[in-house]
């Protein structure tokens, strides 16, 4: 009987500690903290491990050379100018003082040795650099040179692959590193890898001094979870916010919903030697599927409403706003109809196009966030009398099926920012990574050594509207819409400026913060 | 029948390696089976930065030579099991970290969680069971009845999605954070309520049964009261078949309360092991299923000792009411 | 739960004259009311076709997240889609697959079960180590690492299903086995000459069939609420597949603005489960028995 | 002299449906009243009901439920007062000992709870017959034997030093020896000055031990008075059927021993189950062609062993069996199954409840592939009809009679006309009457079918009445075999002395004189 009694008091005193302590206050880190909650924080503080570096950069902790601005041009950052001193040479002047967190100066060579770090260890960052040679000219100058022009080398230093960082606090590392020795206005002071992390600001910062003194960092990865805290304003800044949760959002109190398209283009990638869909191989096929899309509608509804319509492939970029007025500008069912007909698949009595009796049907995977953009897209192609099979599947699985060739349509979004001319070598080039298709065009190398070497920068412009224009024509992807980025922004928060790249949207050193 | 303790034991351990060893290759003969390439799945991002197909195809080989990736799969297996036992369980794919530190971050708050949870599951089931047992088919037992057949009927996520929206709503309960005393008490109590009515209706059948022994009318004829009969007498053998429950279903709430801790964004491993199969991050998920599997035939094992203690009339008895 | 199940087959308990006995209410009062709503769920979820008013994976057929009124009487979601014809429809799915696969779990259950209880004691002492692994071993996790392996859908959650989920039903049947080879009609019968395959037709079946249907009842409704659990975390039925738990996932982030959308689907969910509950639950009662399996 | 305790008008009913009607009973201190019924009579309602334990459904009235003593007068109508009497006041030995005992409880600790002190643990045990108390008081309940459990669950009865004893048939469950053994006990105790209420449908421990009897048929007083009376000369129908039907009023059995080949032929039988020890040891047996022989000896002595061992049911460690001819070594068990068959202890529980009585009679014919399914189903009607339940063919075990279900459980046995019968234990779960017809229609069998036949039973009074021969196993072994006719007379073994002393010739005789 006693032991009954102390073991049902044991359970007891467990559950009261259990809910003793009671509800926490919310996760504001008081009057001039800021709460963040992310989908993801990275593993480990190191700026030269590959792709988590970008987080370092969304939080404000890291900067590199130069930084591209919201209407797409580049400016200098960390650096005090970038300057195009020869064909192939580019000038780089520090600015005077800046120290890392540490209180280490950023000298020349300091930034060259963080560079080569990052080459060495990264291989992402080795491929942007990958004949770029730096050189230290003073403490403050160094030069960064390639063997041939090399237009765009100030987009590719403003790549967060390339955060500068102290070599010297990374030196010997064993693990994965835990504290960071970056240059941006906020420097961390904790760090529970992809649970929480929190900074404060940096007192010996180049530039204004932010008005935010601390930011905690919440991972939270489940995107309705988000949307919660955003809704119950439990934090500042939430980023990704899924869709079903933005007309919530939209009339919430004390919240705004941010939602900058981002320089990304969500396109629906053709395999025109589809065993399953050999209709794809026929170039009207796949314009009739790309004007049978009504993107304004797509927009609206998987978007909902965050972002517009994206008629060529380029026009997620707010650098070419020519490219807004190419390609598949109107919603031109009839347009498609013909072209389908010509190609020779016709209507039949079920509603169904087909030619030679077999069915007008393609496989489409989407994944990541673009479900909703597959469902619109079935439902407007269907209208057209093609049959969609629509999966949502994982990221290994679209891998898998490419290095197959066993599919017909994938989903996919590329950014559009930065090196223009290579960006466009990766989408069309017979090699390209992101040619899923393996389009083979014979215009498309000289065109891309144009946009990438041409003398002066209207020639450039000229051939990457050119190669825009051969994107819209062949059709190795159907250009939908810039990848909607919905972040909730709340009230107290001033000072937000919407940015095409997802990750400059977060922690802005102009930030203000009432009450 | 006697045998000594040290041969039960070594037996007992010899088929728990057993059972553990084979589960090892499952897991490792599945995880290989799987479409794509663990390189892949380390790359999977990088085509937007612009690399050509020929550089993808360099990095991607030197990667599976260093992961060991191009030898013979036994001597993978070996290799990998090698590694398990002495407790190095891999670098995450992912997030580069070693997988048994990020584990073994995560590892408490499921424990915690589980804990607790399976405390509430106790103290209601318990007592749900006595007070339903009284009068078996009287209103209170009915009464009781309904309220489990109705909370079984509710799948646990949409319990968690509801207790969360209202919880956010009243006490301004954080959504998502740290595994502090301040967020366990609402996934612990929709864990408890969820887990509850099976535990509770195993314990009403069995005191139920138990209560209708002759030797609990006994027990009443030499004047013991009915308290002292339901403590004294009947609770000891109408806990075995409960504790078998129980300790199962603590084993699964410790690995596998996987949506519970989606649900409220729980920093534990069952919302980890999640992620990482979504991300197909093979050394998390060998890791994890490996662990999980460890832990199920530990509980196990465990349970049968404390069901020995609690009821030791052995195999023959348990076996006609489990 | 999974997690485990204990049973005693009765000597001449016939479920028939049961259910016919009056005095004993609750057992039938809920077998009757829960095969009644199944029932109901099963018609309604046949005839979806006829009498769901539109096209469930048609968009637009109406505004954009519409309140429940007029035309749209259970309002529309997202798309613009009619949510009532979208929970009729997602049923049809739901059911069909369950039911199919619950007849493969119970299939690859009783037989491993038998042939376990039918094995001498070392042959029965692995086979129920193996077993009881498996039944501890949470299925969600199981199946989410089959999903990882084939990619997300629903055929892929009910085959990680497949893979676990007939364990509940070896064990039981295991222990049913046993329980009625040990009972003395069984025991004089192999006195008397009686073959193996005699005794499992003659005196293990009569003793297997309450149990087993007991526990097919529960597993069905826990199976229902772990498939829309697995789809509400995006592991299940993929869009536009009006499932039940893929509806509710969607629906999550509007619950507060637009209940409609967690209400159909949820409700369907909750019915379903609960008439299975209940026929299981009330079966349970008149075999008096326990069997059940924990699953949290 | 004043009653211990008084019943008057008790009156228990099941939803509307009398187990009890108006029942008055007295009986005083140092008395014994033994209140004699077959099954269903409502005996043991009536100890349930003066403590109060009727399960639920039932409800219980009475005019005057009251004890008086001693210790002051007690209304056992009141709730409070009657719980406070359980134990103290009242005590109460159960039927099956083993089931009364809360199994994961220590003797001692029961002891105590029941109202000893804790030095008054071990003399108690003591006094009941346990040699070694000290060994016993650490033991949990589980783990007792039938005849241990027996005695502590005395202990616990008169450990509360009650004014009345009541005794729910208690000798039921026991073999010879330990019936006399708790006889003894009960007298002790009303010698001391307790009254004893005992219950039990067995005229020999009633004749053994009783004051007066009280005999209840449908839950009816039909005759009660001084036990020489009613025994000695039955008045009421259902007394004379309990008094002339028990086995050993019976026509002894008088037929020489047969001499012809032996059909079951046991050597060197010997099986140890782990942790028991040995329970067979090196057992020889002969049971020649014709021939019916009884083994008889005390529970746990291994006589279930060694016919599980007959029937192939335990495999033994070492022995060499040859049944019906066939050695199950060389030709499998099926063989000789083919030639020897069961006839069971529990003739309803032995029967498929699922399946017809005709499809059982025909099942051993099916086992055996003999005849065609035709065939096989005239068979059974054919046996069925000899037993004469032509017109039950069709019932199930759940419609039929105990009596009934006997029949049909022998005529399968017969169906494949067996050389040898074996019999475990037939008569033990069936009251007197059912006995008499069982030891008549087993008789009727053997004789008429020509098979022999191996009785195993702890009733030496049914095997007197059944067998040509009785063999009487101890320790693992037989340590006494002798024609029926000379068993009395020449019995040697002390075992053998046990069993008879515990089955006298004529246990009435003692009463009625």
């Amino acid at each position: 009987m006693r032991r009954v009694v102390v073991l049902v008091g044991v359970v007891l005193l467990v559950l009261l500690g259990a809910c003793g302590t009671g509800p926490a206050a919310p996760d504001s880190g008081g009057e001039g903290g800021l709460a963040l909650a992310v989908s993801k924080i990275n593993a480990a503080l190191d700026p030269a491990e590959s792709l988590t570096t970008s987080y370092l950069r969304s939080f404000g902790a890291g900067e590199s050379l130069a930084k591209i601005r919201p209407d797409g041009t580049v400016a200098p950052e960390l650096a005090e100018s970038l300057t195009a001193t020869a064909p192939g040479t580019w000038t780089v002047v520090l600015r005077e003082g800046a120290t890392f967190h540490s209180g280490a100066p950023v000298d020349a060579e300091a930034v060259r040795a963080s560079l080569e770090r990052s080459r060495v260890l990264n291989e992402l960052a080795a491929d942007l650099v990958e004949e770029v040679t730096f050189d230290v000219v003073d403490p403050r100058t160094l030069t960064a040179t390639t063997a041939g022009p090399s237009p765009y080398l100030d987009a590719t230093l403003a790549h967060y692959e390339l955060q500068i960082h102290n070599v010297a606090s990374y030196a010997g590392l064993t693990a994965p590193a835990t504290t960071a020795d970056l240059t941006g206005p906020f420097r961390v002071t904790a760090f529970a890898p992809e649970q929480e992390l929190t900074l404060e600001r940096n007192p010996t910062w180049w530039g204004q001094a932010p008005a935010v003194d601390t930011i905690t960092v919440q991972q939270v990865t489940d995107p309705e979870a988000r949307a919660q805290i955003a809704l119950a304003g439990q934090a500042d800044v939430v980023d990704l916010l899924p869709p079903s949760a933005v007309a919530e959002l939209r009339t919430a109190e004390g919240t705004r919903l941010q939602g900058a398209p981002a320089a990304n283009t969500v396109a629906v990638y053709l395999n025109p030697s589809s065993p399953a869909a050999p209709a794809l191989a026929d170039q009207r096929v796949r314009q009739a599927l790309a004007w049978a899309v009504d993107r304004a509608a797509v927009a609206e509804i998987a978007g909902e409403g965050l972002t517009g319509a994206a008629p060529s492939w380029l026009a997620s970029n707010p650098a070419y706003p020519q490219a807004d007025e190419q390609g598949f500008t109107r919603h031109d069912p009839a347009l498609a109809a013909r072209l389908l007909d010509e190609a020779g698949w016709v209507l039949g009595p079920d509603g169904r196009r087909a030619k030679d009796g077999a069915p007008l049907v393609l496989r489409l995977q989407t994944w990541g966030t673009e479900g909703p953009t597959g469902e619109v897209l079935q439902a407007q192609w269907d209208s057209l009398g093609v049959t969609v099979e629509l999966s949502y599947v994982d990221n290994a699985l679209v891998q898998q099926a490419r290095e197959r060739g066993d599919w017909d349509a994938q989903t996919a979004a590329f950014t559009t920012l930065g090196n223009v001319a290579n960006l466009f070598a990766v989408q069309m080039g017979a090699d390209g990574s992101g040619n899923y298709g393996r389009y083979d065009l014979p215009q498309v190398p000289a065109l891309i050594e144009r946009a990438s070497a041409a003398a002066t920068a209207e020639e450039r412009t000229a051939a990457v509207l050119e190669l825009n224009a051969l994107h819209t024509e062949v059709v190795p992807a159907i250009p939908v819409h810039p990848r909607p980025q919905a972040t909730a922004v709340s009230a107290r928060v001033g000072g937000f400026v919407a940015h095409p790249l997802q990750y400059e949207n977060l922690v802005q050193p102009g930030y203000t913060l009432d009450g | 029948m006697l045998r000594p303790a040290a041969v039960v034991g070594a037996r007992a351990l010899a088929g728990t390696l057993a059972v553990l060893l084979v589960a090892s290759v499952l897991v490792f003969g599945l995880v290989r089976s799987a479409p794509g390439d663990p390189v892949d799945v380390q790359l999977g991002e990088a085509g937007g930065v612009g690399l050509s197909r020929s550089d993808i195809d360099r990095i991607r080989t030197e990667r599976r030579v260093e992961l060991g990736l191009d030898r013979p799969l036994p001597e993978q297996y070996v290799r990998w099991l090698g590694r398990m036992v002495t407790g190095d369980w891999g670098t995450s794919y992912v997030s580069g970290r070693s997988v048994r530190a990020e584990v073994l971050d995560r590892v408490p708050a499921s424990l915690v969680l589980a804990v607790s949870g399976f405390a509430v599951a106790v103290v209601l089931a318990v007592g749900l069971a006595l007070l339903a047992s009284r009068r078996p088919g009287g209103p209170t037992d009915q009464v009781v009845r309904l309220a489990t057949l109705a909370t079984v009927a509710v799948p646990s996520f949409l319990l968690g999605t509801l207790a969360l929206q209202v919880a956010t709503a009243a006490t301004g309960y954080r959504i998502a954070g740290p595994a502090t005393a301040g967020r366990i008490w609402l996934p612990a109590l929709v864990l408890g309520v969820a887990v509850t009515p099976t535990l509770s209706r195993v314990l009403r059948a069995s005191l139920i049964a138990e209560r209708g022994r002759l030797y609990a009318v006994a027990a009443q004829a030499r004047g013991a009261s009915a308290g002292r009969t339901l403590l004294r007498h009947v609770l000891r053998p109408a806990l075995a078949p409960a504790l078998t429950l129980g300790g199962l279903a603590f084993a699964s709430l410790v690995t596998g309360s996987v949506i519970t801790e989606a649900v409220f964004s729980w920093p534990g491993v069952g919302r980890y092991a999640v992620d990482a199969i979504s991300a197909q991050d093979y050394p998390v998920v060998q890791a994890y299923v490996v662990l999980a599997t460890a832990l199920v035939v530990l509980v196990n094992r465990g349970v049968d000792l404390v069901q020995r203690l609690v009821d030791p009339r052995g195999d023959a008895r348990a076996e006609a009411v489990a | 739960m999974r997690l485990l199940d204990s049973a005693r087959a009765g000597a001449g308990t016939r479920l028939r004259e049961r259910l016919r006995d009056r005095a004993r209410p609750p057992g039938r009062a809920l077998v009757v009311a829960g095969s009644v709503l199944l029932a109901l769920v099963v018609l309604v979820v046949l005839v979806a076709p006829w009498i769901a008013p539109f096209d469930p994976a048609a968009q637009r057929v109406g505004p954009r997240l519409a309140p429940p009124e007029g035309e749209h009487w259970s309002g529309t979601d997202r798309f613009g889609r009619d949510t009532a014809s979208r929970v009729l429809h997602g049923g049809r799915q739901t059911l069909l697959v369950t039911a199919a696969t619950m007849a493969a779990v119970v299939a690859v259950g009783v037989v491993v079960g038998t042939v376990i209880g039918l094995a001498g004691p070392r042959g029965d002492d692995l086979g129920r180590r193996v077993v009881d692994t498996v039944v501890a071993f949470p299925a969600v996790i199981v199946i989410l690492a089959f999903v990882g392996l084939r990619g997300p859908s629903l055929p892929a959650v009910l085959g990680g299903a497949l893979l676990v989920w007939w364990a509940p039903f070896a064990r039981l049947t295991r222990a049913l086995v046993r329980a009625a080879l040990a009972e003395p009609s069984a025991v004089t019968a192999r006195a008397l000459g009686a073959s193996r395959l005699h005794l499992l037709r003659t005196e293990v079946r009569p003793r297997l069939v309450g149990p087993v249907g007991v526990l097919v009842a529960v597993e069905t409704g826990q199976l229902i609420a772990t498939v829309a659990g697995l789809s509400f975390l995006g592991m299940g039925a993929q869009p536009p597949d009006p499932e039940w738990g893929a509806m509710l996932a969607d629906a999550r982030g509007a619950a507060l603005s637009s209940p409609h959308l967690v209400l159909g689907p949820g409700l369907a969910v909750l019915v379903t489960v609960l008439a299975l509950t209940c026929v299981g639950e009330g079966l349970r009662d008149l075999l008096d028995r326990s069997t059940q399996v924990v699953r949290p | 002299m004043t009653p211990a305790l008084t019943v008057r008008g008790l009156t228990v009913d099941y939803r509307g449906a009398a187990v009890l009607d108006d029942v008055d009973l007295d009986v005083a201190a140092g008395e014994v009243l033994v209140v004699l019924g077959g099954s269903g009579s409502g005996k043991s309602t009536v100890l349930r009901a003066v403590l109060g334990l009727v399960p639920a459904p039932g409800r219980v009235r009475a005019a005057r439920l009251a004890l008086a003593g001693g210790r002051g007068p007690i209304d056992l109508a009141d709730p409070r007062a009657r719980r406070r009497a359980r134990g103290d006041r009242i005590g109460l030995v159960f039927q099956d000992p083993v089931l009364a005992l809360t199994p994961l409880r220590r003797v001692g600790s029961l002891v105590r709870e029941a109202g000893a002190d804790r030095s008054g643990v071990e003399p108690l045990l003591a006094a009941s017959g346990f040699g070694r108390p000290a060994a016993v008081v650490d033991r949990r309940a589980f783990t007792l034997s039938g005849g241990m459990a027996q005695r502590v669950g005395f202990v616990l009865a008169v450990a509360g030093g009650p004014d009345v004893l009541l005794a729910d048939e208690p000798t039921t469950a026991l073999d010879g020896p330990a019936r006399v053994e708790l006889v003894d006990r009960l007298r002790e105790r009303a010698a001391a000055g307790t009254a004893v209420v005992l219950v039990t449908h067995d005229v020999g421990v009633a004749a053994a031990l009783a004051d007066r009897v009280l005999v209840l048929d449908g839950g009816r007083v039909v005759e009660s008075g001084p036990t020489a009376r009613v025994l000695g000369a039955p008045a009421h129908p259902t007394t004379r059927a309990l008094v002339r039907d028990v086995p050993w009023a019976l026509p002894p059995r008088r037929r020489a021993p047969a001499k012809g080949p032996a059909v079951v032929r046991v050597r060197g039988l010997t099986k140890a189950h782990p942790g028991a020890g040995a329970v067979l040891d090196g057992l020889d047996l002969d049971v020649a062609e014709g021939e019916v022989v009884g083994v008889a000896g005390r529970s746990g002595d291994g006589k279930t062993t060694l016919l599980r061992c007959l029937l192939g049911l335990e495999r033994p460690d070492a022995g060499e069996l040859r049944l019906g001819g066939v050695d199950p070594a060389a030709e499998g068990w099926a063989a000789v199954r083919r030639v020897v068959q069961l006839v069971p202890q529990d003739p309803r529980g032995s029967l498929n409840p699922w399946r017809t009585a005709a499809q059982q009679v025909a099942d051993p014919l099916d086992f055996h592939r003999i005849g065609d399914r035709a065939a096989r189903r005239v068979r059974a009607m054919e046996l069925l009809d000899a037993f004469g339940l032509g017109g039950l063919a069709g019932r199930r075990p759940t419609e039929l009679s105990t009596g009934q279900c006997q029949r049909v459980a022998i005529a399968r046995a017969l169906a494949v006309r067996p050389r040898v019968l074996l019999a475990d234990e037939p008569a033990s779960a069936l009251d007197v009457t059912r006995q008499a017809e069982l030891i008549e229609l087993l008789t009727a069998v053997v004789a008429e079918h020509g098979t022999s036949a191996l009785v195993v039973s702890h009733d030496l009074h049914v095997l007197e009445r059944l067998c040509d021969r009785v063999a009487v196993l101890a320790e693992g072994r037989i340590v006494e075999d002798l024609p029926v006719g000379r068993l009395r007379a020449d019995a040697a073994h002390e075992r053998t002395r046990a069993l008879l002393a515990a089955h006298p010739t004529d246990p009435l005789a003692a009463a009625t004189a």
